[in-house]
């Protein structure tokens, strides 16, 4: 049962739940960081990276710190700080070793630092009573479904950028427009699998 | 008089094709279904369909004086989203409805991209969506062609696992069973379809790798191939939505792998999903890959081949 | 419950902060000081609202030239000065100028010689049979620098462009935007010129233009500070010695010199 | 018999009908030749003249310069009237040219040497006598033919071009039906000198007459043979004609002789013979004058130099107010606006529209027809390209392979939203250049 | 004399939602009925005057290097003050803001105020900028929160029943970004008209 209940997550996070379009997470670089498909690509797989790693070392602490001590209202603290710490970390590692790999995407992990969308997924996993385990498919599941919607978004606006698009609904509303329509669509995932 | 002669650029012929004719082609190829539609389902289906043509041609036209565009209903375009529109909703749905929908068509769908040529998402799918959002009730109650009693679909039938009965093949193909006001005749759909690809309008390589993904698939999930195909709106989907040249991709291979897609949702959403008819959604999700698809699928230019070759 | 809580708090901060300091020193990378100073400057909260990674993708983006400094919403006016303090932008320009377009051939003024037909732009326009004006120093008309100004400072006027010098901040984005070259920043406090650029001889000028220089020299004779001279049958103002004295501009028998004196500019007029 | 043809490309009505019967008739010597010393790609010519100086008709007046480049010959006798810039046909700019007033008498300078021989001189020489008869590529590209026929590569076969795929012209098929001996002695020099050992005469299937005699003539030959193609345009680009009749493919920026082929026009094929063997330089050549706006279309032998409104006096002046006259054939045609400009060596045709035709369509945004797609023979995606120029991305038009394209205009030809997509790519392509 | 435009400028000209596209993911996720939206807006607003108030007190202490951690920590305390009291008083508003109360924390305005405003002025100021701002973020989320429930449920803050066939999207996640983006573009309308 376990792996059934695992894919279901997956797709949950991926699809019916998806945590730009229908939970409204992450929306500030979502909106900022998709200009061009180049720069989602990067954002969306540090994001991937971030959340991993965020959710497992979060997922840790609380379950073995914060809840052990009683100190559960400690969480928002510490998981910001955490995660804050984690990114930066991480940053200089990869700045150092793995400079072809920052390149590709480490200028996107300060920005991703204060994506809530890193923090929510940490929260979830503490509300939903996730296992570690499940906790990793969760995020690699929200990570995923963000690297779906962040590119196809991106995709879209590098179409729209040469639209004609009536002066006032440029930059921003039109970009909405889209992410409405867009919203839109993933609704048809609603009710997949039974979820 | 001009005095002077005109200069421009090569070509100096053009061809006989332009929007309008080609706007007009699709409305003659969906008068076939239309005229079932009648038949079966009486005269307030006209009146659907020329609601939701008004609504839509009005709103284009509103909403280019409102942007400060050129004013361009006489193209048809704008009828020609109307009339699928109308096709898309149950044959018994409210006026008022429909009025919405159109107006939500035009504007969401299509004008705040900036007209017609730049709308990502198919116009009449997208207010057939936000309809069915936002009044499932009133989307999902359908009446029976000519006594309009209020029944389940066929596809709900099978979803539900109602015990009701399912129509004939023989009914599905012409139409007589419950669905929305234009998809249900399967034979009307198919002469409008056949008259397009006759103007070469449209192209075989969406509609056959869209209706033959599904009938692999549901053949492969252990559904009935025909029923599936010929039930819901997959025909009017396939040939009519799916094959809209500003919402689908540019080149043949990208027109495959839409339409690959496409059935692949259709099938997902039907056979897993939580609704009992996935074209819309599925449409509509494909749709947001074009620019993706198109990015991927450019065609071999000319003379590359050899370069690698000698 | 406080102790702890104050403990874990500290010792995550501690731990991390510490781990951070060392590892930072240990591993730095070095980067631009220009950049680090802009980095500074930011707000350092990483929204990601300007379009780059970060405020360090954006401090990146900023030295690059032509950059756009006004991007980040969350720091406001405060911040693009304090960048354009340090980049040292502002200091570039040095005076106050203003774009003019050397041509006054209206719609009717300055002939045409066929109906040109294809993309309104005058690039594309100039690119066919020398553009459809019968001068070929002549304005397109078709509005490539009106599209081009980012401050809406020019307008378009029985085909001629008028710029609003109140509008026009001297960026010069318009000057390779015409493909005859008419644009010039001409310094504010020059209020004289020569609105045609046309080397043909008088007769053929008569010919094309209404308001064309026919290189009669009566402009130079009557300049009292000598400014104005003949070049290739055109006349040129040599803007060091020109007084804004407008003598010229009532003898030219065609009247391509003009005086502006358009109210923004009048302070400029001793 | 089998017939040939490549994909992609557009059906065309042919219009061909207004000339079709036409046989090549000889103009009257006009009055006043304008012969520009740039008639060819690369360099141009030297005068070698000077104002007041008497010339005969086949006097060089213009010296080659540099290897690209070909000589002039005044195409009238008389009197160079003056040398200055004057308004040329194909660049719509001013370009050095020599004026000679007619003296009414049509004299010939002593001919140049017959060459009835010509197996017997060496490619050089040959190459030699094509360049100092002047000739460049007649088809419409005028570039000088003696480099043509001295290929860095290998040359298997050699494609006669006779499918004149532009609708209205029809001066190449006149042509045939005239001189079908003399175009295929042009082809067996050509063969000679590029040291090919097949040959191929392409004429598309719409030129029955012209398809009957030439037939009968390369029956005679050994390693010629006649192969006939579907009407299809732009079918007479060479790297079509070379993909329909060999299905080889030139490689992109590559030339036919990349894929060991030469292709050349019947009309330059003729001119050739001309020169070799009877010693003539290239004074004249076949005009399609056509188009609704003409009085008489007809297909006329003209001299270089005369000037579009000598020609359409000669066919019986305008039938009604001009409204577009063209130099070319209406697909890829340049239009004039100054009717003074003379004939060059690369005019096929001059075409008159009247003012109906050439009325102005609306141009509408794009709707993703994908139309232009399957008509560009290059297999490149015109619609994009001409997206990207309209929103003066230059470098993104260059990524959708911008510089492969020929212009045919078949894409512009079928766009049901009218967008001047050639205008779009020659523009995006000047703007690369600099 | 006290400067009252660093009052207003939050409301109107700097406004921090709609000019300055900041706060994003609250914004549209929990804007579906009013109550909501304005228990969100006072949320946040309190979370923003508190943060500003203690910034602004101790910025003389906060060394310059770590004070974006510091910022976080203070920030973070009064979002867990506020997460509890509002589960204590308003426990149905706390269960329908659900994690978006502990999100208030990587909202980007209030750690950008803190770090442009209060940072740099004085307590007082730095409290007419938190409310400024607060209350621009409170009333514009507010509104859209009684759009989509006016269209979306036919109620306003749960009374009434104005619209017969209320329609259903507004309150979903499309309806939120269709919302956002009309009212932008008539905002940009506004602004380009009296340029």
């Amino acid at each position: 049962m376990e792996e059934i209940n695992l894919i279901g997550i997956f797709v949950s996070a991926l699809l019916i739940n998806n945590i730009l379009l229908i939970r409204f997470l992450g929306l500030c670089p979502f909106f900022g960081v998709s200009g061009r498909v180049k720069s989602s690509l990067g954002m969306s797989m540090a994001v991937f990276f971030v959340m991993t790693t965020a959710s497992i070392v979060s997922w840790m602490l609380y379950h073995w710190v914060l809840l052990p001590l009683q100190l559960e209202f400690l969480r928002t603290a510490t998981f910001i700080l955490v995660i804050a710490s984690l990114v930066q970390l991480e940053e200089i590692f990869m700045k150092k070793f793995f400079p072809n790999l920052y390149k590709a995407l480490g200028v996107y992990l300060p920005l991703v630092t204060t994506n809530c969308a890193i923090l929510a997924v940490a929260f979830f996993n503490i509300d939903y009573n996730h296992s570690l385990i499940q906790t990793i498919i969760y995020a690699w599941g929200v990570a995923t479904g963000y690297t779906i919607a962040i590119v196809l978004f991106a995709s879209i606006r590098e179409r729209v950028a040469l639209a004609p698009v009536p002066e006032a609904l440029k930059g921003y509303p039109i970009a909405f427009f889209i992410a409405s329509l867009m919203s839109l669509s993933f609704l048809g995932f609603k009710g997949l699998f039974g979820l | 008089m001009k005095d002077r002669l005109v200069v421009s650029v090569s070509p100096h012929i053009k061809g006989k094709e332009s929007i309008f004719s080609i706007m007009l082609d699709v409305i003659i190829a969906l008068f076939p279904a239309l005229i079932v539609s009648i038949y079966l389902f009486g005269w307030y289906a006209l009146m659907l369909v020329l609601i939701s043509v008004v609504f839509c041609v009005g709103t284009e036209f509103f909403s280019q004086k409102l942007f400060k565009k050129e004013i361009t209903i006489n193209d048809l375009s704008a009828v020609v989203t109307g009339i699928l529109l109308a096709f898309v909703l149950p044959p018994n749905a409210p006026l008022w409805m429909i009025a919405i929908g159109a107006v939500v068509s035009i504007l969401l769908g299509k004008q705040v991209f900036g007209g017609l040529g730049h709308n990502l998402f198919n116009p009449a799918l997208v207010g057939r969506a936000v309809l069915l959002v936002s009044w499932p009730i009133q989307m999902t109650t359908w009446v029976t062609p000519f006594d309009g009693v209020t029944s389940a679909s066929p596809l709900n039938i099978i979803k539900m696992g109602l015990n009701e009965p399912l129509p004939s093949y023989l009914n599905l193909f012409l139409g007589n069973r419950v669905g929305c006001l234009g998809e249900t005749s399967v034979l009307a759909l198919l002469i409008g379809a056949g008259y397009l690809l006759y103007k070469k309008h449209i192209k075989l390589y969406t509609p056959l790798s869209f209706i033959g993904t599904v009938a692999v698939l549901s053949a492969v999930l252990g559904g009935n191939v025909l029923f599936n195909i010929m039930s819901g709106g997959i025909i009017l989907g396939a040939f009519f939505m799916a094959t809209d040249m500003v919402t689908s991709p540019l080149t043949k291979k990208g027109k495959v792998v839409f339409g690959l897609g496409c059935g692949l949702l259709t099938v997902l959403i039907r056979f897993k999903g939580g609704t009992p008819e996935g074209v819309c959604y599925a449409i509509l999700i494909m749709n947001m890959f074009v620019p993706l698809i198109d990015r991927y699928t450019k065609p071999k230019k000319f003379g590359l081949i050899s370069v690698k070759e000698r | 419950m406080v102790l702890n809580s104050v403990l874990i708090l500290g010792g995550i901060g501690l731990f991390f902060g510490l781990g951070l300091a060392f590892i930072g020193k240990k591993l730095a990378v070095k980067i631009d000081p220009l950049e680090e100073n802009i980095l500074q400057v930011l707000p350092g909260s990483n929204c990601g609202a300007c379009g780059f990674a970060g405020c360090a993708g954006y401090a990146v983006e900023c030295l690059k030239e032509n950059a756009d400094i006004g991007k980040c919403a969350l720091g406001g006016e405060k911040v693009v000065r304090q960048i354009s303090d340090i980049l040292g932008k502002e200091a570039k320009i040095k005076e106050d100028s203003v774009a003019v377009v050397f041509c006054q051939g209206k719609d009717g003024i300055s002939k045409d010689r066929f109906v040109y037909e294809g993309i309104a732009d005058c690039s594309a326009a100039n690119l066919i049979a020398e553009g459809n004006k019968e001068c070929i120093w002549a304005c397109l008309g078709f509005g490539t620098c009106m599209e081009v100004c980012p401050f809406g400072a020019i307008r378009m006027d029985e085909g001629i462009p008028v710029i609003d010098e109140e509008k026009c901040k001297g960026c010069g984005i318009c000057i390779p935007a015409c493909p005859r070259e008419l644009i010039t920043l001409i310094p504010k406090r020059h209020r004289v010129y020569v609105l045609c650029r046309s080397k043909e001889k008088g007769k053929k000028v008569r010919e094309m233009c209404e308001k064309g220089c026919i290189g009669c020299g009566l402009c130079v004779k009557v300049c009292p500070t000598g400014a104005i001279q003949l070049k290739d049958n055109l006349a040129v103002i040599e803007y060091d010695k020109c007084n804004n004295c407008g003598k010229c501009v009532e003898k030219c028998p065609t009247k391509s010199i003009v005086l502006n004196n358009s109210s923004s500019s009048m302070q400029f007029l001793s | 018999m089998e017939k040939f043809t490549f994909k992609a490309g557009v059906h065309l009505p042919a219009c061909k009908k207004l000339t079709i019967g036409e046989e090549i008739k000889e103009t009257s010597i006009p009055q006043q030749v304008v012969i520009p010393l740039s008639q060819h790609i690369g360099c141009p010519a030297q005068s070698i003249v000077s104002k007041g100086e008497k010339v005969k008709v086949g006097q060089k007046i213009g010296e080659a310069q540099g290897n690209v480049s070909v000589p002039v010959h005044s195409s009238i006798s008389g009197e160079v009237v003056d040398i200055c810039p004057q308004l040329h046909p194909v660049s719509g700019k001013k370009a050095l040219s020599v004026i000679i007033k007619s003296d009414g008498r049509d004299e010939w300078i002593e001919k140049g040497k017959r060459h009835e021989d010509y197996f017997r001189l060496s490619s050089k020489e040959i190459c030699n006598i094509i360049k100092e008869a002047g000739i460049a590529g007649l088809g419409g590209a005028a570039f000088p033919t003696h480099i043509k026929l001295s290929p860095p590569k290998e040359v298997d076969t050699v494609i006669l071009n006779g499918v004149e795929c532009e609708p209205y012209l029809s001066g190449d098929e006149q042509l045939m039906i005239k001189h079908p001996l003399e175009i295929i002695e042009g082809l067996k020099i050509i063969m000679q000198t590029v040291k090919a050992s097949w040959g191929i005469v392409g004429i598309e299937d719409n030129k029955p007459r012209a398809i009957d005699l030439m037939k009968k003539e390369i029956a005679k030959q050994p390693n010629i043979s006649l192969k006939i193609l579907k009407e299809k345009y732009p079918q007479g680009g060479e790297k079509q004609l070379i993909k329909a009749l060999l299905n080889r493919e030139v490689p992109s920026g590559g030339l036919p002789m990349d894929v060991g082929v030469l292709v050349d026009n019947v009309g330059t094929s003729f001119a050739i013979r001309e020169a070799v063997i009877r010693g003539f330089p290239l004074v004249s050549r076949v005009v399609t004058v056509t188009g609704w706006g003409v009085f008489s279309p007809k297909n006329l032998r003209v001299r270089i130099g005369s000037s579009i409104s000598f020609l359409i006096e000669e066919c019986g002046g305008f039938s009604f107010v001009p409204g577009k006259v063209i130099m070319g054939g209406p697909m890829m045609g340049i239009t004039q606006y100054n009717l003074e400009v003379p004939v060059v060596k690369g005019t096929s045709g001059i075409l008159v529209f009247g003012q109906q035709e050439a009325e102005k369509e609306n141009i509408r945004d794009c709707i993703r027809c994908s139309k232009c797609i399957d008509a560009c023979p290059m297999g490149l995606l015109p619609c994009m390209i001409a997206l990207y120029a309209q929103n003066q991305d230059w470098e993104k038009a260059k990524e959708y392979n911008l510089l492969d394209c020929m212009e045919c205009g078949a894409c512009t030809y079928v766009c049901p939203a009218k967008r001047p997509i050639v205008q779009y790519v020659k523009w995006a392509k000047d703007k690369l250049k600099c | 004399m006290i400067r009252w435009n660093e009052f207003t400028k939050g409301i109107v000209k700097e406004n921090p939602v709609l000019i300055l596209m900041l706060g994003l993911c609250p914004l549209l996720a929990v804007s579906s009925t009013a109550i909501n939206g304005l228990g969100m807006g006072i949320a946040a607003m309190f979370v923003l005057v508190g943060s500003n108030i203690v910034v602004s007190l101790l910025r003389k202490f906060i060394p310059d290097g770590v004070r974006i951690p510091v910022f976080i920590i203070i920030i973070s305390t009064f979002v867990t003050v506020t997460d509890y009291l509002m589960a204590a008083y308003y426990p149905s508003l706390h269960k329908n803001l659900g994690v978006f109360v502990p999100l208030i924390v990587v909202n980007c305005i209030i750690l950008g105020r803190a770090e442009v405003f209060a940072y740099r002025n004085n307590i007082f100021y730095s409290v007419l900028d938190g409310i400024g701002m607060g209350l621009g973020f409170t009333v514009v989320i507010t509104i859209i929160g009684m759009i989509r429930e006016l269209i979306g449920n036919g109620s306003i803050f749960g009374f009434g029943n104005f619209v017969s066939y209320p329609a259903l999207i507004m309150i979903l996640p499309p309806g939120g970004f269709i919302t956002i983006g009309f009212l932008m573009g008539i905002l940009n309308w506004y602004r380009q008209k009296h340029r």
